[in-house]
């Protein structure tokens, strides 16, 4: 069951509509082969799934429209992502909405309309949702430096250098580019960004906003995930027989069950209000902080659980749920671990209200 | 924009839905501020109806005594935020709690099952403080088995006549009434053959005697009933329909005990223990900590108190709510008996800093997990009514 | 069933012959009624079992036999504080004892016989297991200064007032001796002693040894006690019933009745291995900090559980339960609290062995 | 007075009992620093025999492969307390696991319950590393319900002929030998004729599939048994005992999988991962904690190995020895992602950290409370065997 974030009758029945249409491009209750297929393969993703998903209007949702944009909100952003996330594709959704936030009006319509995939490259560090400096640009507008963490990057066709001062689109084939690429647990990739003089479009600085929004959104795929794990979990409760009875009917794994869908609905719960305070145009540092690093902690507990309920097939490659934990280890520290973003909640704490 | 409102003195009975959040706060605040009674800031124990009734009465004349009532009834019809809001100022004050049974309980379920009668006499005299209301669900052999429940009750003419014991009634000796669960019929099944009674407790043949709780109080009672004689209209709802309007009392009970009330209290009880022993910087991570768990328990609370709002009735699932208000008060009191030291020891409060009295407030987050239906009865609930887990 | 801390069969013989002959005086089954007689009244203790106690030979019992006392070690010590917890005893059995360790050969003959008790006064903040100073003393031999949380008070004859630089013998009657009592929580009381120009008789300065005896005494009287509370609530679990069958046979209630024998195995292992090492004479410190942080947390959580056990009886005053809780709570901090002990063995960790 | 002993080259097969503990320290620190081989050091992934095979045979030869067991069958015959320094230096060297059953189950098993014969052939092979065992216990619709097995035994003539399957025999790839719980008698009770058998992998009818675990590697495997056909003295002690044989077993097998082993291993990881990260000093609250949980567990070990140097046989309360340390080391694992940051994303190991293998580490830890009888189905055992809660 897909958890509609919005209050409001009419755009909760928006955000339904929405939620409804993606089961198409990503369901809830498909097979999982085509992820599996794609795992540990390069680029890793399904460019006809992609173009599909920028057919559908999903690039830009949050863009004003006079900018190709959709002209949505968080709510309806964040219930995408949370489809994309139970779904587990391998598509670099929220990497390339953020590309498209940072860029803002400058953002080129191919990137838009999905035929040129542009990844942002603006992390430096292995925790923080924090811009970086450290880009140099050289005279004819040449930049150097590195940027680490860039998820996808094998599958991208340019990429968005951000730095506190500004942002810069690189083709990623130019002449100065070198990536170096690690693979992830999830079956997908992640890069460092290694920039020796190379030609670049220098765009508006980034507005930090945009991390905000990768953020929640990455909240609502881990929450998507975990709905979708205890689903399949609650499914091999009530059908995996030992001792003569669903294993669902002993009451110490009913209880740990319990235990989980509190966490999934305090997950939702707090999403709700944090994508609410994004869409009023509050400052959401905080409730964005508290929303990750919930989200983070409750989809590892969820998916760990999860493979625990399932007993030894669970700790297989060829069950399905631990396809859920090992991207839950890839989503967790994106956009801030939860570690990180206590402390970020912490710092911006003076005081109560 | 929002300083030039006049705030300190919001007139009685106004809805105050319209102000902004933050305006809200600042009359809530201000108004706390000037209307509380100073000998009644951070009690150690929970008061007495008779201590606790110059709040009360305060309350009750601004018209603040039921946030969550609709303003038709007599409350506030507070949106969840706002009343988050008034939680947070009165804790933080050190408002004392009410007796509060009727309020959260017997209003909301009359307002749900009672005649227009029963509303109309019940009402305002719960919201004047005339009628203070006590429970009387659990008995001796009947706790987390409240449905093995034996007290009786016998239609002789037009009256009821009831016999048996309840146990674990909060302020039982407080209580001018008291709402009872009997047995109608004793051949039916466990849960049918029970119904819902209204019973003044100054009926004869009802007796209270008092139990000293573990923190040494006399919070609860005993209440006996020998042949109590009641009128025929003291049901709510049908005869032998009393355990689905129980059920739907406990939801409203589980809100209730759902709310970040209590570990609003505690937590902050903590922060000023830390603070008061020169340690704040050294516990800034578990504060934190503690205070994001508070936040986010406040939106799960949001979520159900919002179905209220809508009319709706709360299902199963606010058994979550109750679960995890409770697991947070406890192990926020656990955290203050950490850091508290030879000053938890104390069964007063702390003598340089009287209201602070870590012990106390350690003992009485004891029984919110067994009160109200214990966690684990409460877990069973839902993994059978909301996860399908049952046999 | 009383543990016995000891390795070695011809001393694991004599402890269990001790702990045999303390049934008498601090027995695992009595009722606990002279217990709830003596609660918050003053002095709190029946000096005709303290006599007892000392005509046991417990008092100094680990004195060598030439300064009058029992010359056992730390595991018989350990042994009879386990059962002076397990009985809830409310005599000052581990405090007096403390005073004889930091006295040694100057103990007086009277508190050895148990004649005169003589209590420590040794703690100057809420926490901790740290010699203080700041004890003035005039010209004369007269004493000023203060001393907090000094248990059971009331009932001395006489104070021991322990600075870094010396221990003082004072009389509690003296003139310049006032006491701020407040009561305990387990019906005990503990004071603030304020002294202003006493007569004292000068001793050598304390052997901070002592301190780590008592720290190691009260996490076993915290081990006996967490005994007994499981004990009576696992017969409990055995008897009430509900749902038409002993409560005992719920499954969630099992298994977290397993994770409380757990913690009390780890409690009584960790112990066991303190005792031996405080008996070699080695640098006890560091396991000690060990056995009384884990005793400390497992005591609480036992008898907190234990509460949630019983139910809504367990929250009320006349279950015994109840006792065993709020004994907790007064023995968990003493000597030092998990947290500091956490702390002290942090700061005596230098790199790995 | 400790340092002037010759430590560096401790003679093989010596008894090392007599060395004051930190010289003992010393020894073996000194000799796995000269003796382990330095490709196989911190291997991500559990090594498959062949790999670990140059480090078996070393410590074949230094007489150091069996610790535990008694110096008269080739063992070490260590103290507890040495055991666990013993453990200590090799997990803080990152010396790889090596293919253990045979070390850890097997033996310990015939030194109770074997014949004379069958001691006198296989304990040497054991120690040699000519024969690596696997084990035949659960099957698919027999796992936590292991008493449901259904491979079975039937004697003809002087054979028994063994049909089944058996599923998750952790390097099952690997063995010569496997032992196998099969039903000799169907129509007995559940846990009654059930028989113990020891079966060369080679034997016609055995065929084996390798399963890839979580963490993609083929650590387990399935065993087919199609009339396969071993000697009447392939059975281990009496024909429908096998069960207790079993169970005895299970409490060799819980004390091994109790061992510090893997919690050692990871809060050494979790150390260096802070340490690579420059965090050690914001982590230092979380990794004293940590380190004090862990020898506190150790202590604990030291209670059940302390019971077997002694002779007696391990009772059901050893589970509880397994359900710390597998919530003790899925702790520390959990804990380790929680630092990892974007470290913990990565596949294999940290680029410039080729010892760090956070997500590794972590997915390694998840199925230590599944194997060996779930940490539900062990506290399910104590409950029961040792509290006395039943039904």
């Amino acid at each position: 069951m897909a958890a509609v974030l919005a209050t409001g009758e009419d755009r909760f029945e928006g955000v339904r509509l929405l939620v409804e249409s993606a089961a198409g491009i990503a369901p809830r209750d498909g097979d999982l082969k085509t992820v599996r297929h794609l795992r540990f393969g390069r680029p890793g993703i399904d460019r006809g799934r992609w173009s599909e998903i920028s057919a559908m209007g999903w690039l830009g949702i949050r863009l004003p429209e006079t900018a190709g944009g959709a002209g949505l909100g968080m709510a309806e952003y964040a219930a995408l992502a949370g489809e994309v996330g139970a779904a587990l594709l391998p598509e670099p959704f929220i990497e390339a909405q953020l590309a498209l936030d940072f860029m803002g009006k400058d953002a080129p319509a191919e990137a838009l309309s999905g035929d040129r995939l542009v990844l942002p490259a603006w992390l430096d560090a292995p925790d923080g949702l924090t811009l970086a400096g450290g880009i140099a640009e050289a005279a004819g507008g040449r930049i150097s430096g590195r940027r680490r963490f860039v998820p996808m990057a094998a599958a991208a066709d340019a990429f968005l250098v951000v730095s506190t001062e500004a942002c810069w689109l690189i083709d990623a084939k130019a002449a100065g580019v070198s990536l170096e690429i690690e693979s992830a647990l999830d079956g997908g990739h992640t890069a460092t960004l290694i920039l020796d003089g190379v030609e670049a479009e220098r765009l508006s600085a980034p507005d930090a906003k945009a991390l905000e929004a990768a953020a929640l959104a990455t909240a609502s795929a881990l929450l998507g995930l975990m709905e979708r794990a205890f689903a399949i979990t609650l499914d091999y409760l009530k059908t995996r027989v030992q001792f003569g009875q669903p294993i669902g009917h002993f009451q110490a794994l009913q209880h740990k069950a319990v235990d989980l869908e509190i966490e999934i609905g305090l997950t939702r719960a707090v999403l709700r209000d944090a994508v609410e305070t994004f869409d009023t145009g509050d400052d959401c540092r905080r409730i964005t902080s508290r929303a990750k690093a919930r989200a983070a902690d409750a989809a590892m507990l969820v998916t760990r659980q999860a493979v625990q309920f399932h007993g030894a097939i669970g700790y297989t490659d060829e069950a399905d749920i631990g396809l859920f934990l090992r991207r839950a280890m890839v989503l967790a520290p994106r956009y801030g671990s939860a570690g990180f973003h206590r402390q970020r909640y912490a710092s911006l704490t003076e005081g109560r209200p | 924009m929002t300083a030039t409102v006049s705030l300190a003195a919001p007139q009685p009975h106004a809805d105050l839905n319209p102000l902004p959040d933050a305006d809200f706060r600042a009359a809530v605040r201000n108004w706390i501020a000037a209307s509380y009674p100073q000998e009644l800031r951070s009690p150690p124990k929970r008061l007495h109806a008779a201590e606790a009734m110059p709040w009360y009465r305060i309350l009750s004349q601004q018209g603040w005594l039921a946030p969550g009532w609709p303003r038709q009834y007599g409350g506030m019809g507070l949106s969840p935020s706002k009343l988050l809001i008034m939680i947070e100022e009165m804790e933080r004050y050190g408002c004392a709690r009410l007796p509060d049974t009727g309020l959260t309980m017997v209003g909301p379920l009359l307002i749900a099952h009672g005649t227009d009668a029963q509303r109309a006499y019940h009402l305002p005299k719960i919201l004047s403080g005339e009628i203070i209301w006590c429970q009387g669900y659990s008995e001796p052999d009947a706790g987390s088995d409240l449905a093995a429940l034996r007290t009786s009750a016998v239609r002789e003419g037009d009256q009821w006549v009831i016999n048996g014991q309840k146990v674990w009634t909060t302020l039982g000796m407080d209580a001018q009434w008291i709402f009872v669960l009997a047995r109608t019929d004793p051949r039916a099944a466990k849960q049918k053959g029970i119904s819902f009674f209204l019973v003044p407790m100054d009926t004869p043949g009802v007796t209270v005697r008092s139990i000293l709780n573990i923190d040494l109080h006399d919070e609860f009672a005993e209440v006996f009933f020998d042949d109590v004689r009641i009128p025929a209209d003291a049901i709510v709802g049908e005869v032998n329909e009393g355990w689905t309007i129980a059920k739907n009392l406990l939801g409203f009970e589980r809100l209730f005990l759902g709310s970040p009330k209590q570990s609003e209290g505690a937590l902050d009880h903590l922060e000023r223990l830390c603070h008061h022993l020169g340690k704040s910087g050294d516990y800034a991570s578990l504060l934190n900590g503690l205070r994001m768990e508070l936040e986010d328990h406040k939106s799960f609370y949001t979520t159900f108190a919002d179905r209220v709002r809508r009319g709706e009735t709360l299902g199963p699932d606010v058994s979550m709510l109750k679960i995890n208000q409770s697991a947070l008060y406890q192990k926020i009191a656990d955290r203050i008996m950490d850091v508290a030291g030879e000053l938890g020891t104390l069964a007063g409060q702390v003598p340089d800093a009287p209201t602070l009295y870590p012990g106390s407030v350690f003992l009485q987050a004891r029984p919110t997990s067994i009160y109200g239906g214990s966690s684990e009865i409460q877990r069973n609930i839902v993994a059978r009514q909301v996860l399908g887990l049952g046999r």
